[in-house]
This record gives structure tokens, C-alpha cells and sequence, in this order.
């Protein structure tokens, strides 16, 4: 049985022993994220589905409820994820050319963004518990009270909802990738897992890219 | 895990099948992506009513292209991956267009204005004429 | 550590007797944690055999009760929760996961001639998964169970004051274990083939397993939101589908049935796999038309995320989307079509041999194309008025989940048993339990068939008492039904223990997969082999694969 | 031929303007459905026949199916499912299209009962009488969970949404009794919510709708109760009860119109001769009345499940006595028309 990972002077168990190559395994790793990814873009489907749905039915109510988001925070929101994919973006990048300092620090600056969007979103979401514009049974906010606004709700709770449970998991795995940065794991010879966990952060933003204008914007 | 590991003499150069050498991509793309931001929150904040939707979704299709193609590394990847995402966005696509076909589509009473109304957890509001009694 | 001390094994002469996967370490420790696809394949194998006793226990409870049209056994509640639970136990805990889960897991790094799946840890945690979902569940059965039926549909599901929330997570947890299972099989089939084994010789069970996977992929995201949306419904009064607040009941149908029409397939598809190759290898001769039925698995796949609508026809959906679906659902037929009439024409001019495996097909082949038809029929838009959510839709489902993906799992179950196991089974009593089956099958189903036509309505408690003649004879064929299944286990587990040794290719089969021993080693191959033909080649007495000479 | 198919394949009989051309369609479909699982069986058991193994070092040749075997595989299945389809769908969009003629009926599903009601006419539980020959669109929505309307003998069925409205018409051909099924899983009593379509002669029909006004209009004279909420109901105690009814969800179980319901109905329930499950029977008086209130599981009705609830506590006494009253007033002797003996309407809306 050929087996590389020594030859290569990686770190034992990276290449597993059913695969004739690393490159083998980097590409099924890679097809494997994707595939995922996919997953996880028909899970918000669904949502967006109901979205599509309602904002036909209440065309009106989903109109006025969006006016009522805070829109700086949203666009604010926007930005730091933005940048924050930015950054693993930069983080992978050196970690490709064997500068893992800075692509540890790329992903410190990441995990620090990260933070700040969920800083952000708890404050939004302060302000609608403040305002009782809440999901379903729970709206009662007096600003809006047209028919289809608690649907409106009930979507912004779910979409950010889902949406926010993705940064943390997005973030737990950069964290620990990090850890894995800082013990050298990675450099030009392998950064697959690297690139998987920056795969799964970029898909994060690629979400909230939707969410944000359908939310804050119409 | 396994023990009888024989060299391998292959050059490492096989292992990055597609070296990227510079940062530069990465920061136009961002620089791209905040100038699109900046543009959907102006062109949203106009109010351009029956536009504002397409607009913001051509915008936003912009920006997930950027991520995907440069960030996400689709430019480089093999072909199965490429047909995986895009796989995935025609069967959104389909879920999106039927179900709202449907809703598009149904007899004009179907929802009448008014609703939500009477079911048994919530009494009616604004009922129609001819609706169905109440006992 | 296993693969070491093999590979160290090889290096002198091979002893006679190997170490085989199942004799290869025998601690509970080394099943628990196994890496080996072959060892999931069996654990998946034992948890869905008893999943689908448990469900068939329940059909039989059911079919008992509706012996008399009146309250008899048991109240409507119970009634109810049973039915909810046959379906969800029979779809989600045995029909899903069942021939991909078994026999793909055990099966499709043979016929591709890899060491294992792409992902082996996700594989076992796939498994661990299914274990869980099954075990909330259950959990929820014991504790009041759901009585929603399987569909789940809303207003009720969410208004229902049983124990639904357990069920739905049950089948969110579910739903992870079959994306991981399929998402290891797409990998695999793209990185991990043999040389010389390119797309258009891949085995056609790796096709039907490759076109399930796509489906489990992409569409069981959606019932896991879907699912998800339903129990923040019902725990946190969100409302997304809730009438009361402007939502629309018909959306979450829209939702569900974007999962659980291409979940058909999902059940359906491996099955045609499984037949693929059954028929080539007692006909002892290629595929005929190897090319067609590859490719309309895939088109299956594909084509079977445009028809959820048909199960909308009367549900409040609007024409134009019923005729789209209705046009659209009219191709899926063809896939099939195309598929029956190959395995057919597989048999012309082959070498057929009847043996238990054989006797499935034939019930397979009437099976699925009645069922398929009528499948058909219901799409076609006015037919579906009368007969929706009737009986008939019962029998048409029966027939494609009994008649077609259970006889299939059948055929594999003895087809493979000998490769699995190293043993053989009692011919004998193989062919008379198929008997049963097979009639058993039919005096359940085509009664059924006439009870929808006459009107019976799905899910009925009680029924007018016009319907009784109908009931009686369905009931009574589940019974041999049953005694079917029963003669099966029985000879099997017989077999498993004091069965005969096995050579390596009892049935003299060209699949790719008995190139490895039968039991095979853990490691499957001691050198990958290069493919150098189609599968199902019998123009020669060759092997189909060489050795690879370094 | 039609009538023999139609007994062979246990369809119920013809009663709609549909019914018939929809049964041509499925008797094609199913007849097509017969022959090719006919043929693809024989075929495939010929072939056993033919080409039995014959040594078990047999080989066969390699055979390829030419094109055009393929196309054929692909053409004959999709031009007839094609065909099935545009036949199909035309009789599907005449379903769904009702007349610009026709009289409207507004049904509402709730568990687990059928409600109609005519507009500026008379309202009806369980019982749609319509009359024969003529247009009927039905209005449908549902007051808690998805229902599902179904007449087999009329091949209609739409399901009835909480939230929204469907429609369905029909045309039915003669007079007749038809049962109304529940084919959308909806609860403990789904296979229980049946009502009955009652096809009249058009005058006849004319005549019960003419009578129906009148009563509704001297019922309607007899004073609603007052709507001031937070009072105590002014009405006389029948009126209390059947509030009281209404607020203690007695109604989800008993029927006030004679149907079979998960509990008695309540219509002639009074002084009524019950067989316990004991084999005991009981005059249903005033103190049976009470005592099965508080403690229902002491002595059930016969064929019924003891799953009532006790309502020691939770009525008060004036409550009981208003319920008591309230069943004590459910005589069917009210208002009865036309050739049926099925039950009688709930009067007009009044609240």
C-alpha cells in the first residue's frame, strides 16, 4: 500500500489508507464540503420557500414590517460578515503559502467579527422583544398591525434564527481550526481542513447576503 | 494507522493543483462586495416599489457569485462540485417557482382580503359578506 | 491498527482460511467502533430487519382490527397512533435507510473496488445517528406516541396534543443519518473507483445507490427544516403554517411532499439497482441496455423533484399547478418504462436459472409495473379526484413499497446473503416463503385497490359496513403476508448459525463484488483490482477484473 | 359494458355529471394498467421458459439493444401516459371550473361534523339537500384542522382548509342519498364525520327551502341572546345551556342533530331508553342526565368508549341545570320536510 503522509512528513492519520493519494483524498474532502454546503442551502430553502410565500400573499405587511428593522444595524451586519469572509479567505490563502502566523491572526480577526455580528444581532433582537415584535402568537408590536406582519416576524426569528445558529457552529469550528492553525497543521503540503471550515463560513454569508435585503431592504 | 508506509517520490506540486500566488483577488473581491453592499442599501432605501425586489435579489446574486467564484474557490474546483452547487440552486429554484406558482395561481377567493380569519384559535376579524355562519 | 496487522499477515503465503471481516476482531468494542463499510452494512442490515418486524407487527395489528367495520380491539385513538406509527416506523426506519443503508454500505466499495466508503468515520456516525433518531422516536411511541399519520400534515400536527414533538425530531435526526449515508456514497462513486472503471461500466446497483443518494442529498434538507418549522410550531406558537395567523396549510404539503415524493425514490431507486443486478446474474447475460437503465436512474432522481404537486391534486392547489405537475409526473413513468422493459429483454436469449432471488424478481417486475401504472393513473389530474386518499392510493403505495422495494430487498437479502455471510440458505424454503409472499402480497393489496374504488378513505377507524367483504380479504392475505416473513427469518437465522460454507461465487455472478472473498476481508481487496469490462460480461468464463500486476 | 366494468372494479354508482366520463378514463387507464403488467409477466415467464439454463457453464452472447427498440421503450409508455394526461386534465379543469350558474352552498368541516348553510336560507347540519339537475358550487373552509369533502357516488372530493377557501361543484343527476366521507386525516372521529347528500326533485326542493325560511324567520323572532359581554346571558335557560355546551366543548363530542358522534347525541336524548354496557337499561331523566355529567364513567352507553371526562367541579349548578334543559329542548319533533328521515337543521345564526 503507497502511503504518502510519512514521505510528506505530515502529521500521522491524515491520509487515510483507502485513498491512493492525498490529492484523491483532498478532492473527495473538498466534493464531500460541498455536497454539504448544498445541504445546507436547501435547509434555508425551505425558508425562503415560506418567504416567497407569504411576501406574495402580504405583500403589503411585509413592506411595512421591513421598514420597521433597524436598517443601519442590518447594513452594519452586512459588513462585518462580509470582511469576516474576507478574512478566512486570507486565512487560507496563507495558510497556502506557508505563512501560518498570519493566517492564524486572519482567523482570530474572524472569530472577532463573528462576535460582533452576533453582538449586533442580540441588540437588534433586545429591540424587538423591547418593541413585543415578536413570532405568531407572541406579536404584539403596535407600530405595524397589519394582517401578515407576525408572519413577517415569524420569518425574521426563523431565517435570523437558523442563520445565527450557523455563526456558532461556524464559529466553533473555527476556533477549533484555529487551535489547529496555531499547532502548524497546515501549510502548502495540506490545508484541506482549513479550506473546508472557510467553505462552511463562506456559505454563511452567502445566506446572509439573501437575508439582508429580503429582510432589511423591501 | 497504517505502519507500512512506503515513500512516495511524487513532487509536492501535485498537491496544490492550482497555486493562487497572490492576495490581490481576495481584497478586490471584498472592496466589490462593500461597494454592492453600499449599492443595495441605497437602491433599497429609494423605495422603487415593484423594482425594489428584483434589484435587491440581482444585487445580492452579484455578491454570493463573488463569494462563490473567488472565496469559495469555484474557479478552481473540479467540475462534480461546480454541478453540485449548481444542482442544488436549480432544485431551489424549482421548490421556489412551483409553490409560489401555486399560490400565484389559485381561484381569486381563495384567500379573500380580510384574512387571516376564523379558525378555533383566533376569533375572526373582518369577515365577508356570505361568509360561512358561525353557530 | 486492524488494516496493519493484515497487510503484515500478506506478507508471507496466505493461509487457506483467512481472517474475514466478521471473524476479524469479536470484541462488542470492535463492532461499536468500526471503521469498516462492511461491518456498518451489517449493523444497518440487523436495525432495519427489526424495525421492520416492529412496523409489520403494527400492519397486522391494524389489518386485524379492520376485520369489523365498527369499534373492535382497540379505541380510535389507539388506532390512530398505530397507523402513524407503521408509517413512520416502515418509511423512516426501514424503507430509507434499508437497501442503501445494508446492502450500499456493504456492497458498493466492492463493486467499485475500493477499501472502503470515502468517509468511514461518517459512515459509522451515520449509523449512530439513525440509532438515535430511531430511539427518540421510539421514545415518543412509548410515551403516547403521535397520531398524525406519517405525513404530519398541519393544522393537526401542530394542534394534536400527543406526543408529536419526539416523532418530528425523531425524523429530523433521521433525516441527518440518510443525508451523511448518501453524501458518503456520491464521494465515493466519484473518488474511490478502481482503474479501469470508468462511469460507463460502473455496476447498475451503483447507479440506482449513486441517483438515491442525489435524492437523499438535496431533498432531505427540506423535510428537516420542514419538520423543524412544525415542532417550533408546536412548542413556541411561531406559526408559520398556522391558519389563525395568515399561514397556509397547504405550503407545509408543498414542503413536505419537495422530500417525500423523491423519497419515493429513494426507496424505489435502490431497489431498481438491486434487480439490475439480480436479473443479469441469474439470466447469466449482460444488461440489455446497459447505457438506459444507468442513465434513468439518473433521470429518476432528477425528474422526481418535479412531481410533488400530484400528491396536491384536491388539496386546495391551483390548476396551473396541477397540470404542470400532472405533465411532469407523466415523465417518471418513462424511467421506468424503460428500466422494465430492459430487465425483460436482459432475460432474451440469456441462461435463467429459478432460484429464490429470481423468484423476487418476477414478483418485482408484475409489481412495479402495476404499481407503476397505477402511480400513473393517479397523476393523471381527474382520475385522482375519486381516488384520493383512498384506498386505492394505499394499495398503489403498497405496491411500490412492498411490491417493488421490499421484494428487491428480498432478492438482495438472499442474492447477498452468501457474500455477506459465507453461508448458504435452505433453497427450499426460500422458494416457498417467496410463494407466500407473493400471494400473500396480492390478496392484501388487490382488495385494497377495490376498496378505493368503492370509496374507502384512507385512515379510517371505522368504516360503512359495505367496505367489510373488501377488509376481510385484505386482512386475510396479510396474514400469509406475514407467515412469509416469518418462514423467512426463521430459515435465515437457521442458516446464519449452522449453514453450509459457501464457495466464493455460489451463484457464478460477473458482478464486480464477488471479486473479493465471500466473507470478504476487511480490507475487501488484497490488491485493488483493474476492471477491464462491463459488469454481467458471461460471453467468457474470465473474471472481469485483473489483478493489477506492480 | 359500462355498467359491468364499473361492477367488476366495485365503483360506486354514477350519481354526478362527471362520474361518467370519469369512469371512461379510468376504465382505459386500468384496462391499459391490466395488459401491460399481463404482458411484461408472460414475458418475462416465456423467456424463463425459452432460455432456461441449461448447463452451469453456460455462456450468452453480448446483446445491445438496437436504437429504435429503445425509442419504442420511450415512445408507446409516454404517448398513452401523454394521452391519459390531456384527457385527464381537460375533465380536471371542467372540475375545477364551477358554471357561472350555479347555486351556491357553503360547507364548513369542523371536527368532526359537516356544516351548510344556504346564503339568506336556512343552515344544516350533516344533511345537504340540493336539488337534482342542477349546478352546485360549495364554498368550503374549515373551522380547526384540513378536512376533506367527498362524495364517491359523485367522484368529487377537495379538501377543506382552515384559513382559506376551496371550491367544488357538481351536478347530480337524479334524486338520491349519497354519503359524505372525510378523506383528510383529521382526528379521533375522521372515519366518524360522515354526512349525506340528499339529491331532491327540484320543487320538492324548492318547497323545504321555502319552508326553511319561515321557521328560520319565527325562530329568529324568539330573541337572541344578548351579546354584552361579561353579563350574564339573558336568555332563558335552553338558551344558556346551549351556550354552556358551546364554552364546555360538549359539542365536540355530542351531536345535537342525531349523527353518531364520539358521546350520544343529545337529539331525543331525553326519557330515552339506553342499554348500558352493564346490559342494564336506563330511562335518560333528568338525574341520569346530571349524574352522567359528573361521573360519566359509571354507566356508559353501549357501543360508546368511556373517554368523557368528569365535570364534577368544573360546572356549576346553574350551568348543569341549563344543560339539562338545553338537551331536555333537543326534540326532533322541530321542523321536518322532504322524503328524509335524516335530521334537522340547527336554526339560523344568532349570535
Amino acid at each position: 500500500m503507497s502511503h504518502e503522509a510519512d514521505a510528506l512528513g505530515l502529521p500521522r492519520g491524515i491520509l487515510a489508507h483507502h485513498f491512493s493519494s492525498l490529492e484523491r483524498q483532498n478532492e473527495a474532502m473538498r466534493l464531500g464540503m460541498w455536497l454539504f454546503l448544498a445541504t445546507e442551502i436547501l435547509l434555508f430553502a425551505g425558508l425562503f420557500t415560506g418567504y416567497a410565500v407569504y411576501r406574495f400573499q402580504f405583500p403589503l405587511a411585509f413592506q411595512e414590517a421591513s421598514r420597521h428593522l433597524n436598517i443601519t444595524l442590518g447594513t452594519l451586519n452586512t459588513v462585518v460578515l462580509i470582511t469576516s469572509s474576507f478574512s478566512v479567505a486570507l486565512s487560507i490563502f496563507y495558510a497556502r503559502t506557508d505563512r501560518p502566523r498570519a493566517a492564524a491572526l486572519c482567523l482570530v480577526v474572524t472569530l472577532l467579527f463573528a462576535l460582533a455580528f452576533l453582538g449586533v444581532k442580540a441588540v437588534e433582537y433586545a429591540e424587538h422583544f423591547h418593541e413585543h415584535a415578536l413570532p405568531g402568537k407572541y406579536y404584539a408590536y403596535e407600530a405595524v398591525k397589519v394582517p401578515g406582519a407576525a408572519m413577517f416576524y415569524t420569518l425574521y426569528f426563523l431565517m435570523t434564527g437558523l442563520h445565527g445558529v450557523h455563526v456558532v457552529a461556524g464559529m466553533s469550528v473555527l476556533s477549533w481550526l484555529l487551535w489547529r492553525t496555531l499547532q502548524g497543521r497546515y501549510s502548502s503540503r495540506y490545508y484541506t481542513g482549513l479550506e473546508m471550515g472557510g467553505l462552511y463560513w463562506h456559505l454563511v454569508d452567502l445566506v446572509w447576503i439573501f437575508l439582508y435585503p429580503l429582510l432589511y431592504l423591501i | 494507522m497504517a505502519e507500512s508506509a512506503t515513500p512516495s517520490s511524487k513532487p509536492d506540486a501535485d498537491h496544490q493543483p492550482h497555486p493562487s500566488h497572490s492576495a490581490v483577488p481576495y481584497l478586490v473581491v471584498w472592496l466589490a462586495l462593500l461597494g454592492l453592499t453600499a449599492l443595495t442599501y441605497i437602491t433599497g432605501s429609494m423605495h422603487l416599489g415593484a423594482w425594489a425586489l428584483p434589484v435587491a435579489l440581482t444585487i445580492a446574486t452579484a455578491k454570493s457569485a463573488l463569494v462563490a467564484v473567488i472565496f469559495m474557490h469555484l474557479n478552481e474546483s473540479s467540475g462534480a462540485t461546480r454541478l453540485v452547487f449548481a444542482t442544488a440552486l436549480v432544485f431551489v429554484a424549482l421548490l421556489i417557482f412551483f409553490t409560489v406558482a401555486d399560490v400565484a395561481t389559485r381561484f381569486k377567493l381563495a384567500t379573500p382580503a380580510g384574512a387571516p380569519f376564523g379558525t378555533e384559535r383566533s376569533q375572526p376579524e373582518g369577515l365577508l359578506e356570505n361568509q360561512v355562519p358561525d353557530e | 491498527m486492524r488494516l496493519s496487522e493484515t497487510t503484515d499477515s500478506l506478507a508471507g503465503a496466505p493461509p487457506l482460511e483467512t481472517l474475514n471481516y466478521l471473524t476479524d476482531g469479536t470484541t462488542v468494542m470492535s463492532w461499536v467502533n468500526t471503521r469498516d463499510h462492511k461491518r456498518v452494512g451489517v449493523m444497518f442490515l440487523a436495525a432495519v430487519l427489526v424495525a421492520f418486524f416492529l412496523g409489520g407487527l403494527f400492519a397486522l395489528t391494524l389489518r386485524m382490527k379492520l376485520l369489523q367495520p365498527g369499534p373492535f380491539l382497540m379505541d380510535a385513538l389507539s388506532y390512530n397512533r398505530l397507523f402513524t406509527l407503521h408509517g413512520v416506523v416502515m418509511i423512516f426506519l426501514f424503507l430509507i435507510p434499508a437497501i442503501p443503508g445494508a446492502f450500499g454500505n456493504f456492497m458498493v466499495p466492492l463493486m467499485i473496488g475500493a477499501r472502503d466508503v470515502a468517509f468511514p468515520r461518517l459512515n459509522l456516525a451515520s449509523f449512530y445517528l439513525y440509532l438515535l433518531g430511531a430511539a427518540i422516536a421510539i421514545w415518543g411511541m412509548v410515551h403516547g406516541g403521535a397520531d398524525t399519520g406519517w405525513t404530519f400534515y398541519t393544522p393537526y400536527s401542530s394542534t394534536t396534543p400527543t406526543q408529536v414533538l419526539p416523532i418530528l425530531l425523531g425524523v429530523f435526526v433521521l433525516g441527518f443519518s440518510s443525508i451523511l449515508t448518501g453524501l458518503n456514497f456520491i464521494v465515493t462513486v466519484h473518488t474511490l473507483r478502481a482503474p479501469g472503471l470508468n462511469w460507463m461500466r460502473m455496476p447498475l446497483f451503483v447507479w440506482g445507490i449513486y441517483g438515491t443518494s442525489i435524492i437523499q442529498v438535496l431533498a432531505t434538507p427540506v423535510l428537516g427544516i420542514t419538520v423543524l418549522i412544525v415542532a417550533v410550531e408546536r412548542f413556541a406558537g411561531f406559526g408559520m403554517f398556522d391558519p389563525a395567523r395568515g399561514g397556509d396549510p397547504v405550503l407545509y404539503q408543498h414542503m413536505f411532499w419537495f422530500y417525500s415524493h423523491p423519497a419515493v425514490y429513494i426507496m424505489v431507486l435502490p431497489a431498481m439497482g438491486v434487480i439490475s443486478e439480480t436479473v443479469c446474474t441469474f439470466s447469466r447475460k449482460n444488461p440489455f441496455g446497459y447505457r438506459a437503465i444507468a442513465l434513468s436512474s439518473l433521470g429518476i432522481a432528477f425528474v422526481g423533484f418535479f412531481t410533488w404537486g400530484h400528491h396536491l391534486f384536491v388539496a386546495g392547489q391551483s390548476t396551473f399547478d396541477a397540470g404542470a405537475f400532472g405533465l411532469l409526473s407523466m415523465l417518471v413513468g418513462i424511467f421506468t418504462a424503460i428500466k422494465v422493459f430492459n430487465w425483460v429483454g436482459t432475460m432474451y436469449r440469456g441462461a435463467i436459472k429459478f432460484t429464490t432471488p429470481f423468484a423476487y424478481i418476477c414478483g418485482f417486475l408484475y409489481f412495479i409495473v402495476f404499481g407503476g401504472m397505477t402511480g400513473i393513473a393517479l397523476a393523471t389530474t381527474s382520475l385522482d379526484i375519486h381516488w384520493h386518499d383512498t384506498y386505492f392510493v394505499v394499495a398503489h403505495f403498497h405496491f411500490i413499497m412492498v411490491g417493488a422495494s421490499v421484494m428487491a430487498f428480498l432478492a438482495a437479502l438472499h442474492y447477498w446473503f452468501p457474500k455477506m455471510f459465507g453461508k448458504t440458505y435452505s433453497e427450499g424454503w426460500g422458494l416457498v416463503a417467496a410463494a407466500l409472499i407473493i400471494l400473500g402480497f396480492n390478496a392484501t393489496f388487490v382488495p385494497q385497490f377495490l376498496l378505493g374504488n368503492y370509496g374507502m378513505p384512507r385512515r379510517y377507524y371505522q368504516y360503512p359496513d359495505h367496505f367489510q367483504a373488501l377488509n376481510v380479504a385484505s386482512t386475510a392475505g396479510s396474514t400469509l403476508l406475514g407467515f412469509g416473513f416469518l418462514i423467512i427469518l426463521i430459515y435465515l437465522v437457521i442458516a446464519l448459525r449452522w449453514g453450509a460454507r459457501c464457495t466464493q461465487n455460489p451463484w457464478g455472478s460477473k458482478g464486480f463484488e464477488w471479486l473479493s472473498a465471500s466473507p470478504p476481508p476487511t480490507h475487501n481487496f488484497d490488491e485493488i483490482p483493474t476492471i477491464t469490462q462491463m459488469p454481467h460480461d458471461y460471453r467468457t468464463h474470465e473474471p472481469p477484473g485483473v489483478i493489477r500486476v506492480s | 359494458m359500462n355498467d359491468f366494468l364499473r361492477r367488476m372494479l366495485f365503483l360506486p354508482e354514477q350519481a354526478s355529471t362527471f362520474a361518467r366520463d370519469l369512469d371512461r378514463l379510468h376504465f382505459f387507464v386500468i384496462l391499459t394498467t391490466f395488459v401491460m403488467s399481463f404482458l411484461v409477466g408472460t414475458t418475462a415467464i416465456l423467456f424463463f421458459v425459452r432460455f432456461r439454463r441449461r448447463s452451469e457453464t453456460q455462456t450468452t452472447p453480448h446483446i445491445e439493444p438496437p436504437m429504435w427498440l429503445e425509442a419504442l421503450f420511450v415512445t408507446i409508455p409516454l404517448s398513452f401516459f401523454l394521452l391519459w394526461f390531456f384527457v385527464g386534465f381537460n375533465e380536471f379543469v371542467r372540475q375545477q371550473t364551477p358554471p357561472a350558474d350555479a347555486m351556491d352552498v357553503y360547507v364548513m368541516g369542523k371536527k368532526w361534523m359537516w356544516k351548510f348553510a344556504y346564503p339568506d336560507g336556512p343552515n344544516a347540519i350533516n344533511v345537504l339537500r340540493v336539488p337534482a339537475g342542477r349546478n352546485v358550487r360549495l364554498l368550503m373552509t374549515s373551522r380547526d384542522v384540513i378536512h376533506s369533502f367527498y362524495v364517491p357516488e359523485f367522484r368529487i372530493k377537495k379538501d377543506v382548509l382552515p384559513g382559506r377557501y376551496t371550491d367544488q361543484w357538481f351536478n347530480a343527476v337524479a334524486p338520491g342519498r349519497f354519503q359524505i366521507l372525510c378523506a383528510e386525516y383529521c382526528g379521533a372521529g375522521h372515519s366518524v364525520m360522515r354526512g349525506e347528500v340528499i339529491v331532491m326533485k327540484p320543487e320538492e326542493y324548492e318547497t323545504w327551502l321555502a319552508l326553511q325560511k319561515r321557521g328560520a324567520l319565527a325562530s329568529r323572532q324568539d330573541g337572541s341572546p344578548t351579546e354584552i359581554e361579561g353579563t350574564p346571558a339573558l336568555g332563558n335557560l335552553v338558551e344558556q345551556g346551549k351556550r354552556v355546551a358551546a364554552e364546555k366543548g360538549c359539542l365536540k363530542c355530542h351531536s345535537i342533530d342525531g349523527t353518531r358522534h364520539i358521546g350520544p347525541t343529545w337529539l331525543d336524548l331525553y326519557h330515552r331508553r339506553e342499554r348500558l354496557t352493564t346490559g342494564a337499561f336506563i330511562d335518560a331523566d333528568e338525574a341520569y342526565l346530571t349524574r352522567s355529567m359528573m361521573d360519566p364513567a359509571a354507566e356508559i352507553v353501549d357501543g360508546y368508549q368511556p373517554v368523557m371526562p368528569g365535570y364534577e367541579g368544573k360546572l356549576t349548578a346553574p350551568e348543569t341545570s341549563a344543560l339539562v334543559e338545553y338537551i331536555k329542548s333537543l326534540q326532533s319533533d322541530a321542523v321536518r320536510t322532504g322524503p328524509s328521515e335524516g335530521p334537522s337543521y340547527a336554526p339560523l345564526r344568532n349570535n
